[in-house]
């Protein structure tokens, strides 16, 4: 199934993209999709700031399980203000 | 009444502060987050702010819904700029009313604070060497 | 800067507000004490404050003295007004500024509350019915 | 010698005057011209409020000791902001 990837502020300027359809397979987790981006993506652990997720704009736990066309937005602490 | 805004532009100060505070209203209180030239110690020539915009008006609509009810606020209005800020520019505005001051001090400083906390935005600093996302809540 | 106004005449908040905040400075917190028209559970019409302007000076100077020095202010205006001051008009407005917002608020609140104390000013509620000097803190 | 009174709001309007120059004794003390006060304008006593006092425009307790051109001012519990 698809789902869309978001990304902002160091996790964008790491990732490269700002926003990505993949496809994952049915009953994966958000832990899952963070994992394989990190295999993917050496690069990623260079960020020693922990992760702040959110799907469909909602925060959620990396437990959360993803369903068809979700958003999935992984980003850094915020710093609005 | 309530307003959230998120706007590129200048903040018009004044005229947020003016359209706060009804005839119920013995108090209103503003505060301003604005863009300053010192940070980790270095001289900063501007600010950037990224935001995730339909998440972050979701979020600041539970923290300005909760204030409003929980301090009788009778006009709150949340002001935040994306995009470059100048030094000495607001980067966002707080304006609200109550009838009493010590909620309205209480609402203004929650509002803040919880923003901090769970708004997505994203401020970059940018000095004469480069720049940096800011990951504290200072 | 400091600035400290006793004036009879409406006070010009945009103008307060704009002149408030240096490069230095991250936040600005203002305050504005407004005649409402509900007190003592009736209808109040308007509102009228004694001072005792020599004496007020003072006792205001101690107070933004101390609050400049404690927490940093760059700026710190206080306009209060004395005569007769009509429902939806502000009576004080109190626009500091500060390098960080902690500072800010602790200063704007020990200011306002300080003045409700210290500062030899009273206020008359004018009702349909009669006036009444009010000197309770809240 | 000579002091100047002065009152504000509750206290003026019981008193009538908002500034006088009356004759004291030297040595007088605060506390001695309030007690005068209060038994020439019996209705003095209907202020409920704690009176606060200021020679010379800084507060000071009814113990003061007056000197002569002093200013006193008398007047209730503040009201501003």
């Amino acid at each position: 199934m698809k789902i869309t990837i978001k990304t902002f502020a160091t996790v964008k300027d790491l990732l490269g993209f700002d926003e990505k359809e993949i496809t994952i397979p049915e009953g994966s987790r958000v832990e899952d999709i963070i994992q394989k981006i990190r295999e993917e993506n050496p690069s990623f652990n260079e960020i020693k700031d922990s992760l702040l997720i959110a799907v469909n704009e909602e925060y959620c736990s990396s437990k959360t399980i993803l369903n068809k066309n979700d958003i999935l937005a992984i980003f850094p602490p915020v710093s609005g203000g | 009444m309530k307003q959230i805004i998120f706007q590129k532009e200048p903040i018009n100060i004044e005229n947020a502060v003016k359209n706060t505070g009804t005839d119920r209203d013995g108090a209103v209180v503003v505060f301003i987050g604005r863009a300053r030239n010192r940070s980790n110690n270095k001289d900063v020539n501007f600010l950037e702010y990224e935001i995730y915009e339909s998440m972050a008006y979701k979020e600041m609509e539970k923290i300005v819904n909760y204030a409003v009810k929980n301090w009788s606020l009778n006009n709150c209005i949340v002001i935040h700029r994306y995009g470059r800020v100048n030094i000495n520019e607001a980067s966002i505005l707080i304006s609200l009313s109550s009838p009493h001051r010590e909620e309205a001090y209480k609402a203004s400083r929650y509002i803040i604070d919880t923003i901090k906390k769970t708004v997505p935005i994203w401020k970059k600093e940018f000095y004469s060497d480069g720049s940096i996302w800011i990951t504290d809540r200072s």
